[in-house]
């Protein structure tokens, strides 16, 4: 089990991971997502020992790292997949995943999963970005670390293969029963692949939970922000009920927030019906495939983005009806000032 | 032709000589264009007995090698044989060279003969000049008239030759006039590397005539005919001075004396005068083709392991502005 | 920077440290042969010195402005027969450069043998641009290995970057490529620099009074520790050069894929036609002029065993060097206590021969078990050109993508492991750059070899110095022709393992 | 305007882009999209002659380059941001920007625009991935081309940025009037930015049309499951009705397909209901933040997929009652042999 205390890291004298604590359970995958530049990628060398730390204590297993004791990164037995692939450019595909094997089975067995199977003798350089980056990762999994850090696995894979490798590196991280911390820019993948999701800013961690709660209750308007399309609507909030230009609706008020407040709006938590007399004015529309996404000025001027089913037609500047539909509680945050 | 062919009276023949048998290691320094591998491999034929290992290097090197080795108490040379006196007398005065019997140096013309070593050929000083130009009759005959002519020179002051010519000249004319000298010549004075360059200079008429061992030109005529330069000689001062190689014994027993002895034997000498053109030092063995005979050049009277204190002449050159 | 540079000192500094004062032995020599006598510079010498700066300056400027077209040519331009022409190009360095010297200054002149054989008039070589001609000819191989090995170790793909920006390929070569590989340019131009230092042969033919030839005629006039002491001041020098080259900072990058540049017809002509003055001057004239004299003196007493010799030895040398070469470039590269190390290193290659030939005697003498045998003299060897091996594996190593070194580490391997694995294969291209580099300097290093190898040992080196010294030209011939055809047979082998080693991009489209 | 006809390149033997033929208009904008290694950074780099092409024609403007007449990249006037940043590593940010402007005006909009102003004097080796991404396309358009080539220039940007960003760089391309094509892994991105869309799928162009188009009626199941999550459904297709196990549904046979067909079904086209005596069995399920994504098996055996809102909760194994909710025509395909 992972247990990181009060985890600090410097480059020089700027401070780029903030007093992080974690611990995750026997074979939890816990996603971390953030803005570029927020440390993410700084979190998982010094996990790995490859930064030293400036403070705090890692612990895995039978080793605990500090600023003072540290553990070189090969006694701590963690994978890694990097961000840059980091593929042996003088070894061959084959070469570069059974890197340290002396059975070479487990190779054989992800080197079929990932498709590699005909790149086997071609060398790296010779492959696309993608089909580096599925190299990488079968050479950490083929290695059976006790705990895998994975640095935006999937950023260079299409999204047929990503949607399917997901699933599949989860299921074998599982079937490991190896925990795994997995830095993401897709929030998608965030909310839908991890058992917890971790939401980092300017190097601290924000909110920590299951995804579903940091989706419905952010811990911030910056985690709301951060995961999937926030729209905020200004409202009168009493107990647990809050008052909208857009009616009533249920609320959850964040860090005890009270009276003025901005209630989290979703684009799925609204409904949009054209209507010459309707209360907000398209402001534009994007076509998303199976969705349409509408951007609407509502009275009292806020922005409010809305999902709607293909087949709703509508024109910037056209006049359309807004209704809160969903039945579940907002979050509600203390009005900015 | 082989050095060991022609015979010719009142030196000695090799027939007459010892077998040479053991191991035996020679210290060879060449730097002025000592040919002397045909002599040794004839020497080395005719002695199957002998395992002579030959190491090379330049002259001054291996005078110093050879002083760095009997400092550390390593001694690998039997014999040192090199192409200029000073080098001897470098050796010598370290109290490396062993006394040679008196019975071999006897063998030596007068005025070549040295308690601790032993000249093995000569070479002197000439002023090769261009034919195209010029004939020997206007060439001075006296080499302290040099800067007053108005010859252009060519001239080697690197060149350890001439640091030996010019300290002859300063033990024969004090300090003062040879820096007069030096002056003078060297307002019209081309300087080369070596006096190899010199005397090809001289050849194609880059200056009027140039300071140079003999051989040079000799050489440089044997494989050029028509080469336009000839020698002429000083009389009587260091401009015709006769300097020689030699060779030190720097190991016991008799074997590196016997091969001392091959050296001055009337084959070895003949064949260095002819094929090397260097002046043979023991009597009765004929000077190279177109040298004049020694007798007719009236050399200067030198000590020659005076001329290994090259200091106070360096200081000299240096004071001109001339090195 | 690794996290074990920055928690304990770099696993290379105690062997590095090691190398660098076996490195300074020599020197430590020189002083104590120069403290019998002090007496300081001169006035006169000012000229010297003078002379000697400009000689250096020159022939530095000239290398690189020859030496960097001809890298970027090798580097990246698909020509036919390519690898030829590198090893052609890179054949200078097998020229003793007082061959070279003696030949250019033989053929070229009034009564050269150009002339007698042309009837043209041509002018004659020599003076400071005669000696800066031949030191150009002679040195800027080591200007074109060391860039065309940090070329080859360069994402140029960002030329392809600059050209969409509007940038034809010339200029995006001079403002993109160029400025990244200062630091190969400078090792290289360091390497000139103290070639140009140390040389004596050639500045003494073309009459130019350099610092070299003071201490020659001092040391020839047994003024050992005279000279001893103008090397010790050649040394400061030496250390000038040194430190400039040491402010040379380039940008550190990952390397990434080459480039690959196809010239049509006209344009592969136009680039022979300007390459092949070079090599004219640099191995035609002097092999030619050596047949010249072979056709009208004839050639004897000539034995293949010193070929032989020559390989061996030089062999042995280039193997140990690199060797030796390894941990002081990672030293100098995870530190500035490994940069002050391998700077040490560099002091031998800025001494002349004789002198360090002279102090390499007196360190041979106390290991009297090595004096005169082939071991001493691969040592000595290995003293004086280590800085060419150090050079160039410092310059490959430096490109090495820290990431890697990383992903070995986290997949268990252990520093050594991943130093093994992964640091070592991928810098074989400069390890075999330098062991080429240091296999020509050795084929024709003439000093030490005299005075330190076993008693009779003779290479093409001696052989031809032997001849050469006894105006027996036309034997030079055939000796001259082995060392050039001999080094070029080194630089092919080599060459073939760099192109194992070559695991990028080089299988390029079209090929 | 840009037009390619019968593009082919080859690396050595293989051919790696197979006769392609595009055009297009003033500021059009194409996104083009395929699986990892089908070639599309290979069409970019031929676009901008940056690696010789082996048959066919380039034309835009004033220029016009052909296998025989190469015409060089710096004579083309093409913007390319790449995949791997490419960003000159010795140049400051700024100089990067500024590489061959005179007039810096444009560096500095969009060294502001995105968000790059404190890092003007940073060398990009200090810069995280999404950090450099901003460079090089701040790079690209200070540099005003003729025409643009993007190869997945938001593919390291969080999704927050990403979407900003792709709008403005949208937005960007058509104020001044530039067309540009666009190669990105992100379906949403496809759709949603490009005028149109080109599907690549081996170095073939299997279809080029609207975002609308090909998602509706896709070329292929290719094209079909490349864009957006793909469910087939057995049918039997008369004129343009299909009748099958969840009921009868309009449909548009595609290629002529008649009698027997696979019906195309996306995870919104479809509703779901938790009933103990439903047609489906639910086989896993997913968060997505708003929605859920479940795949259920249907009577016959075919898995379908099909998107509810979040607050529809079902477990693996429960029965659910599916049917096909969509009013516009599906696609039907030929069943496969
Ligand atoms: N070697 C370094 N020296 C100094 N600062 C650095 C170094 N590496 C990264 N940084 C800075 O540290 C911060 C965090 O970088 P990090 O790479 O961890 O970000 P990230 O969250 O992984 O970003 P991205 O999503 O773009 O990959 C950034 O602001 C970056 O500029
Ligand atoms: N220099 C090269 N030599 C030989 N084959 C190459 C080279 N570069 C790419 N390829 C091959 O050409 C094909 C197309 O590569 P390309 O880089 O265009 O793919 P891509 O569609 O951009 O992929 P990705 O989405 O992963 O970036 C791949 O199969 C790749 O292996
Ligand atoms: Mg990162
Ligand atoms: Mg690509």
């Amino acid at each position: 089990m992972l247990k990181v205390s009060n985890l600090s890291v410097h480059y020089g004298t700027t401070a780029v991971v903030k007093n992080l604590n974690l611990a995750l359970a026997e074979d939890e995958v816990l996603m971390l997502v953030g803005p570029t530049g927020c440390g993410k990628t700084t979190i998982l060398q010094a996990l790995a020992g490859l930064i030293p730390i400036s403070e705090g204590e890692i612990a895995l297993g039978n080793w605990c790292a500090s600023a003072k004791k540290p553990v070189p990164p090969e006694k701590r037995n963690v994978g890694m997949v990097f961000q840059d692939f980091a593929l042996f450019p003088h070894l061959t595909v084959e070469q570069n995943v059974c890197f340290r094997l002396t059975n070479t089975a487990l190779a054989d067995h992800w080197l079929n999963l990932l498709g590699l199977d005909k790149f086997r003798h071609a060398k790296p350089a010779r492959l696309s970005g993608g089909q580096k980056q599925r190299v990488a990762l079968a050479r950490t999994l083929a290695h059976e670390p006790a705990f895998v850090l994975l640095d935006e696995p999937l950023s260079n894979l299409d999204a047929a293969l990503k949607d399917n490798l997901r699933w599949e590196i989860r299921e074998a991280l599982k079937a490991a029963g190896v925990p795994a911390i997995w830095v993401t820019h897709d929030q998608e993948e965030a909310l839908s692949v991890g058992d917890r999701v971790g939401i980092l800013n300017g190097g601290v961690l924000e909110q920590l939970d299951t995804p579903e709660m940091c989706f419905a209750e952010p811990a911030s308007r910056f985690v709301a922000g951060f995961l999937g399309e926030a729209s905020f609507l200004p409202g009168e909030l009493h107990g647990h009920q809050v008052s909208t230009v857009l009616g009533p609706a249920p609320a959850i008020p964040i860090d005890a927030a009270e009276g003025e407040v901005d209630l989290l709006l979703r684009p799925d938590d609204l409904s949009l019906v054209p209507s010459a007399i309707g209360n907000g004015v398209i402001d534009w529309v994007r076509y998303e495939g199976c969705s349409r996404l509408y951007a609407v000025t509502v009275e009292g001027g806020a922005q409010l983005r809305v999902r709607t089913s293909h087949e709703v037609h509508g024109k910037p500047g056209d006049r359309v009806q807004m209704a809160i539909t969903t039945t579940h509680p907002l979050a509600a945050f203390a009005r900015k000032r | 032709a082989s050095p060991m062919a022609n015979s010719v009276e009142n030196a000695v023949s090799v027939e007459q000589l010892p077998k040479l048998e053991g191991d035996l290691t020679l210290y060879l320094g060449t730097g002025e264009g000592g040919l002397y591998e045909n002599v040794l491999a004839a020497i080395e034929k005719r002695n199957p007995k002998l395992n002579l290992k030959i190491r090379r290097g330049v002259t001054s090197a291996l005078a110093n090698t050879i002083v760095a080795e009997a400092k550390a108490g390593v001694r690998r040379a039997d014999l040192f044989w090199a192409v200029d006196s000073g080098a001897v007398g470098q050796v010598a005065d370290a109290g490396l060279a062993r006394a040679l019997p008196a019975n071999l140096t006897g063998q030596l013309m007068p005025g070549f003969q040295y308690p601790q070593w032993a000249p093995v050929t000569g070479r002197i000083r000439t002023l090769p000049y261009y034919t195209g130009r010029f004939t020997a009759d206007q060439i001075p005959d006296s080499i302290m008239a040099l800067p007053d002519s108005n010859l252009s020179v060519g001239w080697a002051p690197a060149y350890a030759a001439f640091q030996s010519f010019l300290t002859a000249m300063r033990l024969l004319e004090g300090d003062k006039a040879t820096a007069d000298w030096l002056r003078g010549v060297n307002r019209r004075a081309k300087t080369y590397a070596g006096e190899l360059g010199v005397v090809m200079g001289v050849e194609r008429g880059e200056v009027d005539v140039g300071l140079a061992n003999h051989y040079y030109t000799l050489r440089l005529k044997s494989g050029k005919p028509d080469a336009k330069v000839d020698l002429a000689f000083t009389k009587n001062d260091a401009g015709c001075l006769v300097n020689a190689g030699g060779v030190v014994a720097l190991s016991q027993g008799d074997l590196p004396i016997n091969f001392i002895r091959y050296l001055l034997s009337r084959e070895v000498q003949s064949y260095l005068a002819t094929e090397a053109f260097e002046i043979p030092l023991v009597s009765g063995v004929k000077p190279p083709e177109g040298l004049v005979p020694l007798s007719s050049v009236s050399p200067p009277k030198v000590d020659l392991t005076q001329l290994a204190d090259l200091r106070p002449t360096l200081n000299l050159m240096r004071s001109v502005g001339v090195l | 920077m690794t996290p074990s540079s920055l928690l304990r000192w770099p696993a290379s500094y105690p062997l590095a440290l090691v190398i660098a004062l076996m490195a300074l032995v020599p020197v430590g020599v020189l002083f104590g042969l120069a403290s019998d006598e002090v007496q300081l510079f001169d006035a006169h010498n000012l000229t010297v010195l003078s002379n000697t700066l400009l000689l250096m300056l020159f022939t530095v400027l000239g290398s690189v402005v020859i030496g960097v077209p001809l890298a970027l040519l090798t580097a990246y331009v698909q020509m036919p027969w390519r690898r030829l022409w590198l090893i052609l190009l890179a054949a200078p360095l097998a020229i003793p450069s007082y061959i070279g010297a003696f030949t250019l200054y033989a053929a070229f002149g009034r009564g050269g043998e150009i002339e007698n054989l042309l009837g043209l008039p041509v002018p004659s070589v020599d003076g400071l641009p005669g000696a800066t001609l031949v030191m150009i000819l002679y040195s800027y191989p080591f200007v074109m290995l060391t860039t065309r090995a940090s070329l080859l170790s360069l994402d140029a793909s960002l030329v392809n970057a600059a050209r969409t920006l509007g940038m034809t390929l010339g200029v995006s070569l001079w403002r993109v490529v160029l400025p990244r590989v200062v630091t190969g340019i400078a090792a290289g131009g360091l390497l000139v620099a103290l070639y140009t230092l140390s040389d004596f042969g050639t500045p003494a033919i073309m009459r130019l009074d350099t610092f070299t030839r003071v201490i020659f005629v001092e040391y020839n006039a047994f003024g050992l520790s005279q000279a001893a002491m103008l090397s010790l001041q050649l040394l400061v020098i030496v250390g000038l050069v040194l430190f400039l080259e040491s402010r040379v900072r380039g940008s550190r990058e990952r390397p990434g894929r080459h480039l690959t540049i196809w010239p049509g017809r006209g344009q592969q002509l136009a680039i022979a036609l300007s390459v092949v003055p070079i090599l004219v001057l640099a191995i035609m004239l002097p092999l030619g002029v050596f047949g010249i004299w072979l056709a009208r003196e004839g050639t004897e007493g000539f034995e293949f065993s010193y070929a032989w010799n020559s390989a061996h030895a030089s062999f042995l040398a280039a193997i140990f060097a690199v060797v030796l070469a390894v941990p002081v470039a990672h030293a100098a590269i995870a530190g500035r206590a490994g940069r002050l190390m391998e700077r040490m290193t560099y002091f031998g290659f800025g001494v002349p021969g004789i002198v360090m030939g002279t102090a390499l005697v007196y360190v041979g003498l106390q290991l009297p078990f090595l004096y005169q045998t082939l071991g001493l003299l691969v040592l000595a060897y290995v003293l004086r050109f280590l800085p060419l091996a150090v050079s160039s594996v410092r310059s490959t190593a430096e490109g090495l993508d820290p990431s890697l070194v990383r992903a070995a580490r986290v997949l268990g391997a252990s520093p050594r492991e991943a130093f093994q694995r992964i640091t070592l294969p991928l810098t074989v291209r400069g390890m075999v750059a330098g062991a080429a580099l240091v296999f020509l300097e050795a084929m024709r290093e003439l000093p030490a070899t005299l005075m330190l190898g076993p008693t009779g040992f003779e290479t093409l080196a001696t052989y031809l110095w032997r001849v050469y010294e006894a105006g027996y030209f036309g034997r030079a011939a055939i000796p001259g022709l082995l060392l050039v055809l001999m080094s070029a047979l080194g630089l092919a082998l080599m060459l073939s393992g760099e192109r194992r080693a070559e695991f990028d991009v080089t299988e390029t489209p079209h090929s």
